[in-house]
């Protein structure tokens, strides 16, 4: 059973590594090393009136050691809830739930993993290339990323990708770096040279992307996993608040991105 | 009291019998299973389950939540998984632990209030239900049940002609004078009140201007509806003579010894499992703790003790 | 619209124009001459003053008021100077500005609200009435006439047979049903509706176990019921064709603009007063920001224009 | 006017002198250059749920500099909200409203200032006292100080009393400095001493030490001003909430304590 200490977290550092984004480092408890890919934490301050609600961060590495473990969440402040956690500093105490969700999978004969991130959706496909990379496959798998942010300077996570042997392919809306565009092109030049039969390509990004993602899906075969995002309180399966529409055999039904997710099978998803 | 005797903290709801004041709030705690990895079930005074209706319901589109200052908007819609799933699938797993299952049920139709209620009674594992009154009435152009006495009173005597089962009437907040439903139900034959529920509220994103809910409107939660929840438990107890569960932003010891203070026999600890899912473990050992720092060797002494002039 | 010109933020309140959306709530902001030092009155859209009644009146014992969680209790029982002292020692000091002065009045009887009403009427410097019928009717065994469509019809006839001025109707959210009690006074003649008035609230202090507040009850008021109150409203613009006020939780520019958005013709901010005696020109302030920002030349575009499906 | 900057102070220090009690030093604008003994501000921590209402402090020092001022309150951590103001660093910024209320008066002719405090009500004393070795007497006027305190530790101000040249005058509940017992005691010993016509008595402390003295007061006729408290919200007269009764020549009336007082007429004051 979780106690308190399973709750709570010291922020070893939270520094600004990009204009908005955040690194931030916590000490928890063991229960955080048995962490997946794909899985997240709530997150909250301590004895304060706001943020009211934790705030559902991915987990960005992680390591444990003899009396716990570490992790990193990379975040964006997005709004006044993480505006709030940005300023936190180290040897701050913080709320931590976790960790939560399904995880990102993979087939024994998986060659190849396709990573695709839109800015900060790198987040979670840095731990989940880290697991890969130590993971008991036949054959190391290829590790290719296709990644795309508004500009270079919000390019966050791609030195440690390129430490995992991850071969990096780069796109911004300005051209400051890589490919101008959305990096759903970058990608769709690439979709007929995959197996669908070995590869699998990871998703993680903000809905317009998803959305350009699903209709790349359409016309091909690839499985492809998308890690969504929804408006969460719980974060356990409880309050139901987390819903988004999913098709089964069964018609189309809701899910909770909390505890059904917050991984998909891409093609599943119904769009709003 | 001898210095290592535990003060009683054992509270009498009609019929039911409760090892401690404080049940989880339906809705807030899932089925328990969820909580299980945070929560002794065994230690609860009761268990409320996610309000129960005759059949499966999907809920309402998303976005479904929304924080706001102090607390949050729900439109869940009353998802769930309906009657037979319930007693097939989640009420097995409950009946291991030695705690009271209060289950929450609502209905559209009278006569579905009705049907839930017996469908749920002389079921090992099922020791009370709660009523839900705060539900749109198909057949009254929608008109919520519990906004208004009469159509209260009605569901009332339908749930408790239905079974034999202890009936808690959950009442809403958002009514003129919560003394008239209360007193409707007691007279219908209700075994005790529970209150309150959300109050109706609704938030907009200003950039885009839409509302953060997809249904527009829905039930606020949480430490912000503290005053009113305490407020209208004040109003109850003294209005009728059938015990009254109070709920509505118990976050922790202090809010619960709040409401037993004012004359609630149980608390019902809802939002405050989303944001701490220990929080019913804490506000049970807070009560005791503040039991034993005033000398009382009995929480009945320390329900109804409001001093005022 | 050009980069320098300023969009235009007059809004028509019935007769009444304001320069812009933004008054201070009754209660909130004395009788202006207390936040002179931290406000420019001539900026505000119109001065809404303490209520006021025929005769001076003493108002609650103390302790009158308590901090809640993200907002606050009061019970000052509508202390004020009386009409007498009002016209004599506070009109003549808000004469001097260029702003609207809207006069907050209560009776405890119909008699009482229609003398008040006609004592204020044919002045220099007095703009409009804001009657506040959260009021007990002693002649009704201390039922309060705005919980109660009929008697809020009778007080809104009697308000309108007394004044020529423009009448807002200040309407109490402790109701099933705002829209009964808004089409009751809308029909009786109201020229504009005010909402939210505080919500009836309660606090205990568990060391002592009294209540926080001499009067046991107070009204709740702060961030905490901004949803509650922008749910009311949301209801009421659509149940009305007069124009509707939005009070409740406006704390800053973003507030406002959620109220606007939902179809209230202006604010009143309240609390926010106390937290920050600045907030009604930080909130006109940051409303034309976002007008400029939205690309949008006149408040009453955003007015109304929440999108829903 | 009063400028948003007006509003808002620098916390320059905020260190625990004594258990559960702060002294913090605020920068603060050149608006409370004018402020008086008995005067008080009231603070909020910028950004934060809690606390929401402003919470009202004397003012226990003041010194003004060519470009805005310096204020010092001394305070007690009694409640939530002091306890989250006692946890603000050196840096940090406070919402400030101030200076408020009435002041402590003396007649030209005071030969003699006896001040009475209990606990933390030294605080305004202090402020008082400095300004009363400086203010414009015929002659420098005698200063006694009776202060009561639960223990020695929890002693505050006297140094800086005898500083300005205090005959300070012990007493704690416990007996482990001067006098076991009330301080109100120890000042009803000397009371027939002191000339009314020439002295003036100012006491600051909790209620129960407030009626002792409005007791001793009924058969001496040595004049009284008392420092009140009572909850606020808006610190301006404003919201009515700050109430407590007084005997006038019309009888009993309300006043309120944030511009009425917070100064009074100590035997005027009806005690609930
Ligand atoms: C499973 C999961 C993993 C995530 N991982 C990351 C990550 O690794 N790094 C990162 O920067 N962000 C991540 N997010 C998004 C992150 O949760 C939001 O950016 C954050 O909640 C915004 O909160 P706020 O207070 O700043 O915004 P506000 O707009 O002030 O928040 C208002 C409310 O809406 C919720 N909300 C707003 N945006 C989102 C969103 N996109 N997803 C879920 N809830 C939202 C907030 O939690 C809060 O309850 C993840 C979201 C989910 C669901
Ligand atoms: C004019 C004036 C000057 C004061 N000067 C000092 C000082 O120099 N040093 C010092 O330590 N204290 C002083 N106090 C008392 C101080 O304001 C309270 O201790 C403080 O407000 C307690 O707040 P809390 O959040 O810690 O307590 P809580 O009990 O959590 O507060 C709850 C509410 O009650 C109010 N409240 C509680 N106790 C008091 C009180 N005694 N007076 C007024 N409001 C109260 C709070 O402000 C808050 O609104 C002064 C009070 C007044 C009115
Ligand atoms: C997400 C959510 C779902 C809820 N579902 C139900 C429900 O199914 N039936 C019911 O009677 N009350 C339901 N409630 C109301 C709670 O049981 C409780 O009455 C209310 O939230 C006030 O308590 P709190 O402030 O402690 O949350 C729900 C509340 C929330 C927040
Ligand atoms: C201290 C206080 C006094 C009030 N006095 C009055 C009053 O005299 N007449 C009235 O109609 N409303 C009165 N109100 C209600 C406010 O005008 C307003 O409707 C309510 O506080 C909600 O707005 P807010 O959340 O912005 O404060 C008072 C509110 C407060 C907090
Ligand atoms: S956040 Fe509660 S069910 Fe997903
Ligand atoms: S605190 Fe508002 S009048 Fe005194």
């Amino acid at each position: 059973m979780f106690t308190r200490e399973d709750m709570t977290a010291t922020i070893l550092s939270n520094a600004e590594v990009a204009p908005c984004h955040y690194l931030m480092t916590l000490a928890v408890s063991k229960v955080f090393g048995q962490a997946q890919p794909g899985q997240f934490v709530m997150l909250r301050p301590v004895g304060r009136g706001f943020p009211f609600l934790g705030r559902p961060l991915g987990i960005y590495s992680l390591a444990e050691h003899a009396d716990g473990a570490r992790i990193e969440v990379l975040y964006r402040a997005a709004g006044k809830g993480t505006k709030v956690i940005s300023a936190l500093c180290e040897g701050d105490l913080i709320e931590i739930l976790g960790p939560l969700g399904n995880r990102f999978e993979h087939k024994p004969g998986m060659k190849t993993a396709v990573l695709v991130a839109g800015g900060i959706g790198i987040a979670p496909l840095v731990f989940l290339v880290e697991r890969l990379s130590l993971a008991a496959l036949p054959e190391r798998p290829g590790l290719i990323l296709y990644i795309g942010a508004r500009d270079s300077g919000s390019l966050l996570g791609i030195d440690r990708m390129r430490a995992f042997g991850v071969d990096v392919r780069v796109s911004t809306d300005d051209g400051s770096a890589g490919y101008r565009g959305p990096v759903t092109d970058l990608l769709l030049r690439d979709m007929a040279s995959f197996d669908a039969a070995t590869t699998e390509i990871y998703v993680c990004g903000p809905n317009p992307m998803l959305k350009r993602m699903s209709g790349i899906c359409e016309n091909h075969t690839v499985p492809c996993q998308v890690l969504m995002e929804e408006r969460m309180a719980c974060g356990m399966g409880a309050c139901l608040g987390c819903t988004i529409e999913v098709r089964t055999p069964s018609g189309v039904e809701y899910r909770q991105v909390c505890a059904d997710g917050p991984v998909f099978d891409l093609r599943s998803i119904v769009w709003r | 009291m001898s210095a290592n005797s535990r003060p009683n903290t054992t509270v009498q709801i009609g019929s039911l019998t409760l090892k401690n004041p404080v049940m989880t709030a339906s809705g807030t705690f899932g089925y328990g299973e969820e909580y299980a990895p945070y929560v002794d079930l065994n230690r609860l005074g009761a268990v409320v389950v996610k309000g129960i209706s005759l059949e499966p319901r999907r809920g309402n589109p998303p976005p479904r939540i929304m924080e706001t200052p102090g607390g949050m908007l729900n439109a869940i819609g009353l998802q769930n998984v309906g009657v037979k799933a319930f007693l097939g699938k989640k009420l097995p797993w409950l009946r291991q632990f030695d705690t009271k299952v209060v289950v929450n049920i609502f209905g559209e139709t009278l006569e579905e209030y009705g049907k839930v209620a017996s469908a749920l009674s002389g079921i090992a594992g099922i020791h009370a239900l709660e009523v839900n009154i705060s539900c749109p009435n198909v057949q009254k152009g929608g008109h919520v049940f519990g906004c208004d006495p009469d159509a209260s009173r009605e569901v009332t005597k339908v749930v408790k002609a239905a079974t034999d089962l202890p009936v808690i009437v959950k009442l809403s907040p958002n009514v003129s004078d919560i003394t008239q439903v209360a007193r409707a139900c007691e007279a219908a034959g209700a075994d005790a009140l529970s209150l309150i529920n959300t109050l109706l509220g609704m938030s907009i994103d200003i950039e885009k201007r839409i509302p953060h809910l997809k249904n527009v409107t829905g039930g606020l939660s949480g430490p912000v509806v503290k005053p009113v929840a305490l407020r209208m438990v004040w109003n109850t107890v003294r209005a009728v003579t059938i015990p009254v569960i109070g709920i509505g932003g118990v976050m922790q010891a202090d809010d619960a010894v709040e409401f037993l203070i004012a004359g609630a026999k149980a608390v019902q600890v809802g939002t405050a499992n989303f944001v701490n899912p220990r929080a019913t473990m804490e506000i049970i050992d807070g009560i005791e703790e503040y039991l034993v720092r005033h000398g009382l060797n009995d929480v009945n002494e320390l329900i109804g003790s409001l001093k005022t002039d």
